[in-house]
């Protein structure tokens, strides 16, 4: 049988290496396949997360071949090269243990970002009667489709280098609030936005952009946060 | 092995899993409970990431709108159970979804999908008389979980992230529950919490099957620890398979997942190995049937062996237009093609997939167990669904019941005096029971689940005999008795999954034994079982339920009578001259 | 290591440069085309108000705007933060202001 | 390793550049600053410096220079304009163009110098 090269990072939060596997290639494949065969065939004590298997619950993203991605929906075929594949951590995150990392500063982020919904009406009150065809609207239902996987947090090289910025999801979760006109308090989110590790420190580097498995555009979400604290700012009062 | 530690930590309402049922849980028992009320939650992976909840795509059933009424939605639940449901469960269910969806959309911020005027959107699932189902596309579940999340993680709330509860600890004389055994999954050490009161929530999840949709933390934990501490567990023989699972040879984790319904619904056709269309052998309605249906039909292609290269079936999509479900499925086509597969232009291979366990801890309206301070809610509960979950259902009643759960803890809190004390040996012989595999030499455990999943497709699965489950039984208790065999190295222990694999087959091992005892009892087919043996439903009016729980090592089985405390067999509540159906024909 | 009212001094400032360097390039590819010699640059700047303005206008944008960014880079390369790094930004501003107008002062006079 | 594969891509180039033209801007600045300074009381030295500035080593310095400038204005324009103005998704010819533009005035400003 054909076999692979793969490397993985092994190790924890003291420091690690790549220990090299050889591991058979099968026509359906993905990284996560390839990983999960390591531990149950090759070394007992690899560990990794995953969750739903088919992208819906981003538990499963680490660096393939130096680049963040989703393991369960990564073909091998699509990262294999010279016959081999590098999998690593996630980056930008605290490792656990080898493929594993605390997801933790991620989430802490996305609430210190004003992610969360500003309720205006109880569960008494009737379902708002919403246009669903508002430009608003319709940026928002592809911004919520949002997995939390951290591929983009991983990509960022701000994210890296500045260790309060909030991050491209975080972002863009504030900014689908904001347009969401449900949303009683969005002047609550521009100012969690605007701080010290706010959308402000965004460098457009657009990796996030590129690298979102569900094709989502925190780039442009975070222009759209920009835009809206300096219109804000203008009008006094921030 | 060293003596072994136990961390012991308090607190005051402790909630396992964080799927609809686990968060609504602890947002509304921070809602009612006394203030300075420690809520801690417990799960075993990331908080909002693991569960099923996440995995709902085709929605939420609610009666808002389009004339349909809680007494309809009631009305298709009691027929869609085929009338096994408990009555009182089912209308509550059906009664405070509404109030659900409109906390979820004005408190919880989620937002449904409308229509062209602005009011909610609903669609039809099949086996329902209205457009009851409101939906985020077909990311419902990502849309509930990811703001119930938020919700959850700015709140205090204490989390215990990567916490598996491996047993339910009782009090010294049995009569309440005194806290909870986990293992902290990231160092490997025990941790035993005490709470006055626990929620389980973990979801059940009928991953026991060789093909299967659930995510893969779900393992059956729940069931199996209520099971171990005597606890009574309902319709345990409900096994709701979906039809179409994506098939991709047994080495990859992507086998099993879900090609949404919709696909037949918009006219894809099933074709067998012979690439001919095979479904209207066995129903009118073709592909267009329910999802037992569609299941059995399928199962059966496959007994003849007329299966596609791995085994299975093929649907075909593209006589619609590739580029029609290009755009229409354009989530399903992307997931296939990251695959390998091409859903839209070519065949794909699917087999019916064990989706949902309609089985569960007999509890209250009020998800009280018969243990003082163990509540249960969501997939672990028994009773709403019957025998057969209506698609729309499954959400509904976990987000329902978790909101019912947070409730009454946070208002039965207010009555218990003091933490409870633990019968200090069932906590020693829990632990004993998870270090079982260590000392002994590995093996691989995988090979073994793939045994057991074997075991439970073929002799109790689609379509079950009194043959097959017997030797489904002698096939399981091998694979358990060769598992307690099985080591474990301990090295490190952090994280290591092998050891929670072990632990995993090993719950799945004892809740299969009792699917399978109670699929032996049920002479009958209802809803999702179907035996080849006793293929009529039997008399209505005297329906009962499968009543199991452990005795001593044995499983016992009763029968108990179903109760029509608000319709009849034959009966509706509808009032007269209400139609049928409000779902126009297509 | 920006919030809104540094981001804002930033932008704005380099708002107000586009315009001012662009014309001093256009100036300066104007002005070398036969050598350079400081009469002729003083001859041009010397006494103008216009020039005058343009310039210091630059150089106060231009210390606002650099500051910042440097502010930005050392913070995200040197890991320099709190205190250290505020007066790491004054500093450059001031010192770039200081320079700036010193050299404006010195071609209008 | 500066150059990761997340890293090649044309966006986090421009980003680069950006960075990197800013802050030679900003050490150059200075000098340039003082320099100027000297035609206040020494417009001797200053007239010896731009005589030194005929020198074609000298030429090369001031272009790349100019290109600095122009480089990160033009990246700059295409900043503010991806954060101000209504987003199109063409970022990536944004970058390219800025990039171009740049050489054009660089370019311009060489030729007129040499
Ligand atoms: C692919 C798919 C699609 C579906 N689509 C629909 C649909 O369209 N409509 C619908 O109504 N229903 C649907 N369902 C069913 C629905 O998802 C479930 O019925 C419902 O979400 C169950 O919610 P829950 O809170 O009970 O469990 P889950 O959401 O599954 O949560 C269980 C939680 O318990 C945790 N847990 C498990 N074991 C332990 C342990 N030992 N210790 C601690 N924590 C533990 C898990 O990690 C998880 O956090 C679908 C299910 C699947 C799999
Ligand atoms: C022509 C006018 C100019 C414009 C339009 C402009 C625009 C910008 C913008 C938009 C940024 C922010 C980049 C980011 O956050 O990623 C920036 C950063 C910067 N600018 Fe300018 N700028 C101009 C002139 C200058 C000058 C003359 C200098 C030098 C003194 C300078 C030095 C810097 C520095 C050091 C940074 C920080 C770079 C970084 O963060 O990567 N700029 N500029
Ligand atoms: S924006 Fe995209 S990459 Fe970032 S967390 Fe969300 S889904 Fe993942
Ligand atoms: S990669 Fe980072 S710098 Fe901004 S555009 Fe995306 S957040
Ligand atoms: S396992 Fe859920 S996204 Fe990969």
């Amino acid at each position: 049988m054909q076999e692979m090269d793969v490397s993985v990072w092994r190790g924890d939060a003291g420091g690690g290496g790549l220990e090299q596997f050889k591991v058979p290639a099968q026509e359906s494949q993905t990284i996560l396949d390839v990983v999960a065969w390591i531990q149950q065939y090759a070394d007992p004590t690899l560990s990794y997360r995953y969750a739903c298997r088919v992208g819906m619950c981003g538990s499963c993203a680490m660096m393939v071949n130096g680049v963040p991605r989703w393991t369960c929906r990564t073909h091998v075929n699509k990262v294999l090269k010279d016959n081999a594949i590098t999998i690593a951590p996630l980056r930008n995150l605290p490792v656990i243990k080898d493929l594993a990392t605390d997801m933790d500063p991620f989430f802490d982020k996305w609430v210190a970002a004003g992610g969360v919904h500003h309720p205006g009406k109880s569960r008494d009150d009737a379902i708002e009667i919403l246009d669903p065809a508002t430009p608003a609207r319709v940026e928002t239902d592809t911004g919520i489709e949002c997995i939390n996987c951290s591929v983009c947090y991983a990509a960022c090289d701000t994210v890296a280098n500045n260790a309060d910025f909030l991050g491209p999801a975080a972002l863009q979760r504030a900014w689908t609030l904001y347009l969401d006109p449900k949303d009683a308090d969005p002047s609550a989110i521009l100012d969690a936005v605007s701080g010290r590790g706010g959308c402000h420190n965004c460098h457009s580097q657009g990796s996030c952009t590129l690298y979102c498995p569900n094709e989502l555009n925190p780039m442009k979400a975070i222009a759209g946060l920009k835009r809206v604290t300096a219109a804000a700012f203008f009008k006094g009062g921030r | 092995m060293s003596k072994i530690t136990i961390d012991r930590h308090d607190t005051d309402i402790l909630i396992l899993g964080t799927g609809g049922a686990g968060m609504f849980a602890a947002l509304h028992a921070l809602q009612t409970a006394p203030a300075g009320t420690r809520v801690t939650i417990a799960v075993k992976g990331l908080i909002g990431k693991c569960g099923c909840t996440r995995m709902v795509q085709g929605g939420y059933n609610v009666a808002l709108g389009g004339g349909d009424t809680v007494e309809r939605h009631f009305m298709d639940t009691i027929n869609g159970g085929k009338w096994l449901p408990n009555q009182d469960m089912a209308w509550k269910l059906c009664e405070q979804a509404v109030v659900r969806v409109r906390e979820l959309e004005n408190e919880i911020g989620c937002f449904f999908d409308r229509n062209a005027d602005g009011t909610l959107h609903h669609k039809a699932f099949a086996g329902q008389t209205a457009d009851r189902t409101v939906h985020k596309g077909d990311l419902t579940g990502i849309e509930i979980i990811n703001r119930l999340m938020e919700q959850v993680l700015s709140r205090p709330v204490e989390k215990l992230q990567e916490h598996r509860a491996i047993g339910l600890i009782p009090t010294k004389d049995g009569s309440g529950l005194a806290g909870v055994l986990m293992i902290d999954m990231r160092t490997g050490k025990f941790r035993f919490v005490r709470a006055k009161t626990v929620l389980m929530a973990t979801g059940g999840g009928p991953t026991m099957y060789k093909y299967h949709t659930p995510s893969g933390d779900k393992t059956m934990d729940g069931l199996a620890m209520a099971l171990r501490v005597g606890l009574p567990l309902r319709d345990m023989e409900m096994v709701q398979f979906h039809p179409t699972g994506l098939l991709a040879g047994d080495h990859t984790k992507m086998t099993g997942t879900v090609l949404e319904e919709g696909l037949r619904g918009a006219g894809g056709q099933l074709l067998n190995g012979a690439e001919r269309r095979f479904m209207f052998d066995y129903d009118g309605l073709g592909e267009r049937a329910t999802r037992d249906v569609v299941s059995r039909g399928i199962y059966a292609e496959m007994q003849k062996s007329n299966t596609s290269r791995n085994g299975g079936v093929y649907i075909k999509m593209s006589h619609l237009g590739p580029e029609m479900v290009r755009q229409k499925f354009s989530g399903m086509v992307k997931r296939c093609a990251d695959s390998g597969f091409d859903l839209a232009g070519g065949l794909v291979e699917v087999v019916p997939t064990a989706h949902y366990f309609m089985g569960g801890v007999v509890v209250d309206t009020d998800t009280r167990t018969e243990m003082e301070g163990l509540y249960v809610a969501g997939e672990d509960a028994g009773g709403a669904h019957g025998s057969n979950r209506l698609g729309g259902n499954g959400v509904a009643n976990s987000t329902v019941y978790g909101g019912v759960a947070g409730d009454i803890m946070g208002m039965d809190i207010r009555r218990m005096g003091a933490l409870r004390d633990p019968d200090e040996n069932v906590l020693d012989a829990e632990v004993a029971r998870a270090c079982q595999p260590f000392g002994r030499k590995p093996a691989n455990i995988q090979e073994l689940r793939h045994e057991l999943q074997e075991a439970m497709w073929e002799d109790v699965g689609v379509i079950r005999t009194r043959r097959g489950m017997e030797r489904g039984l002698g096939r399981i208790a091998d694979i358990s008795d060769e598992l307690s065999e099985v080591g474990v190295a301990t090295g490190n222990l952090a994280f290591n999954l092998t050891w929670h694999d072990w632990l995993n087959v090993r719950s799945l091992c004892d809740v299969s034994e009792v699917i399978t005892h109670a699929g032996l009892a049920r002479e009958n087919s209802r809803g999702a079982h179907y035996r080849e043996d006793f293929p009529e439903p039997g008399d209505l009016d005297s329906s009962c339920f499968t009543v199991a729980r452990k005795s001593g090592h044995d499983i016992e089985v009763d029968c108990e009578p179903v109760q029509f405390t608000i319709v009849r067999p034959g009966e509706t509540i509808l009032p007269a001259g209400e139609p049928e159906t409000l779902v126009e024909a297509n | 290591m920006l919030d809104l009212r540094l981001y804002m001094a930033q932008r704005l400032s380099a708002m107000v440069m586009i315009p001012l360097t662009l014309g001093h390039i256009a100036v300066m590819i104007y002005a070398i085309q036969d050598g350079l010699s400081a009469a002729e640059i003083l001859g041009r700047t010397q006494g103008s108000v216009i020039w005058f303005v343009f310039y210091a206008v630059f150089v106060l944008a231009v210390s606002l705007h650099a500051s910042i960014g440097l502010r930005v880079i050392v913070h995200e390369t040197l890991g320099l933060k709190g205190l250290a790094l505020e007066v790491f930004m004054w500093l450059t501003g001031l010192l770039l202001l200081g320079t700036g107008l010193r050299a404006v002062l010195a071609v209008t006079l | 390793m500066m150059i990761r594969p997340h890293r090649t891509q044309p966006l986090w180039m421009a980003y680069l550049l950006h960075r990197l033209s800013g802050l030679g801007l900003a050490l150059f600045l200075p000098a340039h600053f003082y320099l100027l300074a000297l035609a206040l009381n020494e417009p001797q030295r200053l007239d010896d410096y731009l005589r030194f500035a005929d020198n074609p080593l000298v030429k090369i310095a001031e272009f790349g220079l100019v290109f600095l400038l122009a480089v990160h204005a033009f990246g700059g324009l295409r900043l503010l304009a991806l954060e101000f103005l209504p987003w199109s998704p063409r970022q990536k010819t944004l970058a390219a163009s800025a990039v171009a533009a740049a050489f054009l005035v660089a370019g311009t400003f060489f030729l007129q110098a040499v």
